[in-house]
């Protein structure tokens, strides 16, 4: 008896197991958990805190908040950031300071630890949400941060 | 009427114009021809329903991309790998290696032939067709012997084994449940078979040991096909492709093929014995016998969704409870179905409307 | 008599086949060398050190705050879990004094790891079984947390959200609604997980009675975590070594007897459940308070030897730290759970079949570059 | 189990056991090594001690020596012992192994094996586990120079 039992037990988990995927079967096209991505750029928006590369932001000015003070460059795991600084004479006071030259980012190094962005005094690095990043040619992941003729910004240091 | 007009027209017209001879030569190369774009279209049909329903029971989409919802897709992909190279193992058997895939091929257009889609379309009504269909369908698992064995890769020699094992196994279900019906009919011809179903679908003639043949077909038919939760023979998270891991581009595009076509094949043959193929229910649609390839086709889908259902829902088999189900459940309920059956009929306990 | 004299006409011959670096069943780079009997197996051999990174000697060159973002990329599924062993040991080093938020959170967020974890093991211990449709319901729920994760800690796998002394960011505002949101979603579709495979008669004749480990041979082979739950093995540090918040929630150690792989396999489910528990408990009681306590900028841990054990969805993590006294780690080691799991599969494999073994890799949950580290 | 007890237990078995709990928040016993496996199985055995969960082997360059630690973990009495064992030998560095003992120690053997080059005597089949064979040099060793692949702040 016990043979027949099992089979009627069997089948009774296997019509179980056709009901929960004969549901979806019917209520899918509403519940799809597909994102169309290419189509869905539109509507797409990362959440603020998406690590997907670390930007520099500038004003209106042309104007950064990075005083080069390289913590970040120390920070980081992997050699991903390499400050190339100068010595420039502030117009205001006359003193030499230190600023910086080229913001030099490997995008290709990164691992999005985020601990240059962590350590950063002035916040003068900020993750950006941009995560297509795909490109043809890897020395273009290579980035300058900082945008040519930029000035540090008034204030920042103080 | 339509039709009888269509297939006897050119019948009569090609015999008016040439000798006898020429004229029948023609007409089973035009046949062939046919059956050969039913194969390539249903084939490439059914590959796009399976990836279709998978996604709907798997919360995805599916292929929406090429052509109007997706509906290219198929065609896509079989352009894609008759473009492919083909590559193999160095060593392997290359005259078996390459027949493997007209072997598995050739049977499932064979067993295509004698299905009766319709009253007329029906290339080979021979009396035996039930047990033509039996024994072509045991030829096409030496197509996937060869393959596995010739291809001199350890997991596609697994799989062959495999599919060897179940396919001798499960013969016996299949051949047993049909001949279960058979024993109702009294015939192995498949138009008769159907004409014996205008007083009533044999499901329903022969009730309780028929619904029990109906499953156990449907089971081994699904083995036979050697797909999941049968699918011993690919079993993709044990063997990676199991005995066609060697294969590429068109020759594995023809063991895809035909394992869709048999996959037809075992719901139109289901759909035949069990359902009354091309008749429609209660005979709502006798008047025109046109509409009887759509009642067949839609009966046959109905099964083929069976199929793809418990393939997306089950999970696969170890390859000796597979046989412990077959030797310890199947074969003796069905022996024991059989003299059910027997016993109705000869008690004339059968429905008939 | 008479099987035994055909067996010996027909004397098998054992050969071996190579299951991986490219197979479905090992789940990454992990290569098998299984000496098989027809489909019988006779032997695993495993190959490791395909993605070897050799984390132990980086973390040698690496700051103290550098090591956490390292250990994401061990076992990637709990990396949370992984971030929170470092620091903790950084932490008791320096006896620093955590602040109670910091503790709920970091449990919260390990629990919702270890659901996420098991969310895509379930997915995949169906798929590995055949049932291919398991992995898209599995995924689904673990999408939910990784949103989660990707709105608080600013990604979904390797998150890097603990530094030593708390956390990088505070939770996001939305955090509470939407693990709450996840908690009500999780209840109604943990029923369905058993109704489509748990009960699945196939499933669990697949299941059962394979992959048998004894309560001796899973303390003696270092098992941990579910795997040696589902022997009996009360191993759960969680209760054992309790850190964070874990002393202050209430849960039970899911353990079971049988030691086969439907054991682990419900093992990891019921596990699913206490996790859900011990999320609902803290959600509502997250402590206000800083989220971080400012440490050096350049760590130095006193000189000696800590050690830290936490809980992974896999089992034990230990982290193993040898300080001079510098800024970095004169030597560190992990103990990682997938290592020590991994190490009786031979034990448990032989005798079984091909399926058999999928079966069993699958309920080990091993996830290959925690053993590579 | 108290660290003090256990102490007590302990250094009554072998004559040259240094312990300490300096620097460390468990009991260390520093062993010598030729008295390694007879302790190590004593520590198994003996129904006061049980240690029957050896939860990490790590290997150890402390400089001039080499050294494997062992984190042993009573399942019953829940009491931990570090066991430490040093050998000066830099060139054909050998232990006995505990692999007879506690299953888990095959692989973290190897593992130490192939990263700090100490033979196991008695080892069943102590061959590299993550290295290639042909692998030069012992990597998590200090000394180890590897200009190709190793990067140094």
């Amino acid at each position: 008896m016990s043979y027949f039992s099992e089979i009627y037990k069997g089948i009774k988990t296997l019509l179980t197991g056709m009901s929960v995927t004969g549901k979806y079967f019917v209520t899918s096209r509403k519940g799809a958990i597909t994102q169309q991505y290419p189509d869905n750029r539109d509507t797409l928006k990362m959440f603020d805190r998406f690590r997907g590369e670390v930007i520099m932001p500038h004003n209106e000015e042309n104007e950064h908040r990075c005083t080069g003070c390289q913590k970040c460059e120390i920070a980081c795991p992997n050699g991903t950031i390499e400050i190339i600084w100068d010595r420039g004479i502030d117009e205001a006071t006359g003193k030499k300071k230190k600023k910086i030259d080229q913001f030099i980012y490997h995008l290709s190094m990164c691992t999005m630890c985020g601990l240059c962005i962590d350590v950063c005094p002035h916040d003068a690095i900020k993750w950006g949400q941009n995560f297509e990043n795909s490109v043809y040619d890897r020395s273009t992941l290579t980035r300058v941060l900082n945008k040519p003729g930029s000035t540090l910004m008034q204030g920042v240091e103080d | 009427m339509m039709q009888l007009r269509i297939t006897e027209n050119v019948h009569n017209w090609l015999f008016s114009v040439m000798p006898e001879g020429v004229a029948s030569i023609v007409e089973m190369v035009l046949i062939a021809v046919v059956y050969l774009t039913i194969f390539a279209v249903a084939g490439l049909f059914l590959v796009l329903l399976e990836r279709r329903v998978a996604a709907w029971f798997q919360l995805r989409i599916g292929p929406n991309r090429v052509g109007p919802q997706g509906l290219l897709q198929t065609m896509a992909d079989a352009i894609k790998l008759l473009t492919k190279e083909l590559t193999g193992t160095e060593r392997a058997d290359k005259f078996l290696y390459n027949l493997a895939p007209y072997f598995v091929i050739i049977t499932a257009l064979m067993a295509l032939a004698v299905i009766p889609f319709s009253a007329e379309f029906h290339a080979f009504d021979i009396n035996i067709g039930l047990f033509f269909l039996i024994a072509i369908s045991s030829i096409g698992v030496i197509g996937i012997l060869l393959g596995g064995w010739s291809s001199n890769n350890k997991y596609s020699l697994i799989g062959a084994m495999r599919s060897g094992v179940q396919t001798i196994s499960y013969e016996l279900s299949v051949g047993l449940s049909l001949l279960t019906m058979v024993v109702i009919t009294g015939s192995l011809q498949l138009s008769e078979i159907i004409e014996i179903q205008k007083s009533g679908w044999l499901i329903l003639q022969g009730h309780i040991p028929a619904v029990i043949a109906f499953m156990i077909f449907m089971i081994s038919g699904t083995a036979e096909t050697n797909r999941a939760p049968f699918d011993m023979v690919e079993a993709e998270s044990e063997l990676g492709a199991g005995f066609h891991t060697e294969y590429s581009g068109m020759k594995f595009a023809y063991f895809f093929l035909a394992e869709f076509i048999n996959m037809f094949i075992i719901s139109a043959i289901a759909a035949t014995v069990f359902f009354g193929g091309w008749l429609s229910p209660f005979g709502i649609t006798e008047s025109i016998p046109e509409l009887g390839v759509f009642w067949f086709l839609l009966k046959t889908m109905a099964l083929v969704f069976l199929m793809m259902w418990f393939r997306w829902t089950f999970p696969r088999l170890r390859v000796d409870q597979l046989l412990t189900l077959e030797w310890k459940y199947l074969l003796p309920i069905n022996l024991v179905n059989i003299v059910l059956m027997a016993l109705l009929v000869w008690l004339n306990l059968t429905i008939r409307l | 008599m008479e099987t035994e004299i055909l067996y010996n006409n027909f004397k098998s011959e054992e050969y071996f086949i190579n299951m991986g670096p490219q197979h479905p069943a090992t789940h990454g780079v992990l290569r098998l060398v299984l000496t098989i009997d027809g489909e019988i197996i006779k032997k695993v051999e495993p190959d490791l050190g395909y993605i070897h990174r050799s984390i132990e000697k980086m973390c040698e060159r690496d700051s103290y705050q550098q090591i956490v973002h390292l250990t994401d990329r061990m076992d990637y599924l709990s990396a949370n879990i992984n971030n929170e062993a470092v620091c903790l040991a950084v932490e008791n080093a320096l006896q620093l004094e955590i602040p109670e938020r910091v503790k709920v959170i970091r449990t919260i967020i390990a629990e919702l790891t270890r659901i996420s974890s098991h969310c895509l093991w379930w997915g995949v211990m169906g798929m590995d079984v055949g049932a291919l449709t398991t992995y898209f319901y599995g995924f689904r729920d673990r999408e939910m947390i990784n949103d989660i994760m990707e709105e608080t800690c600013g990604a979904r796998l390797t998150m890097n959200y603990n530094v030593p002394g708390g956390l990088m960011l505070d939770i996001h505002p939305n955090f509470v609604k939407r693990v709450k949101e996840f908690v009500t979603h999780f209840k109604s579709k943990l029923p369905e997980y058993d109704r489509l495979l748990t009960g699945n008669v196939i499933f669990q004749k697949r299941t059962k009675g394979v992959g048998v480990l004894s309560r001796e041979d899973a303390i003696s082979f270092g098992a941990s975590g579910p795997v040696g739950r589902a022997s009996g093995y009360s191993c759960d540090v969680r209760k054992h070594h309790p850190y964070s918040a874990y002393d202050r929630v209430t849960f039970t150690e899911a353990l079971h007897t049988e030691g086969d792989t439907y054991a682990r396999y419900l093992v990891r489910i019921q596990e699913m459940w206490e996790s859900l528990s011990i999320v609902e408990q803290l959600i509502d009681n997250i402590p206000e308070g800083e989220h971080r306590v400012s440490t050096n900028a350049v760590i130095k841990l006193p000189k000696g030897e800590y050690y830290q054990k936490v809980e992974t969805a896999r089992g034990e993590l230990g982290v193993y730290i040898i300080s001079t006294g510098t800024k970095n780690p004169y030597r560190l080691k992990f103990r990682s759970p997938g290592f020590s799991n991994l190490s009786l599969l031979n034990h448990i494999a032989v005798g079984g079949k091909i399926g058999d073994l999928v079966a069993t890799m699958a309920t080990l949950d091993l996830v290959i570059p925690d053993i590579d580290r | 189990m108290t660290d003090d007890a256990l102490q007590n237990l302990i250094g009554g078995w072998f004559d040259d056991l240094e312990f300490t709990t300096e620097e460390s928040q468990f009991l260390n016993v520093k062993v010598p090594r030729e008295h390694l496996h007879a302790l190590m199985q004593q520590l198994r055995e003996h129904p006061e001690t049980e240690f029957d969960y050896l939860f990490c082997l790590t290997g150890v360059d402390w400089g001039e020596e080499l050294g494997v630690v062992y984190h042993l973990e009573s399942t019953t009495k829940r009491h931990i012992l570090v066991v430490k064992v040093t050998t000066a030998d830099r060139e054909n560095p050998e232990l006995d192994t505990v692999c007879d003992i506690w299953y888990t120690a095959e692989f973290h053997e190897r593992e130490v094996f192939d990263f700090f080059g100490i033979r196991f005597r008695n080892h069943p089949n102590l061959k590299r586990l993550f290295l290639t064979e042909d692998w030069e040099g012992y990597p998590l060793r200090k000394d180890y120079e590897d200009d190709v692949n190793m990067i140094l702040h």
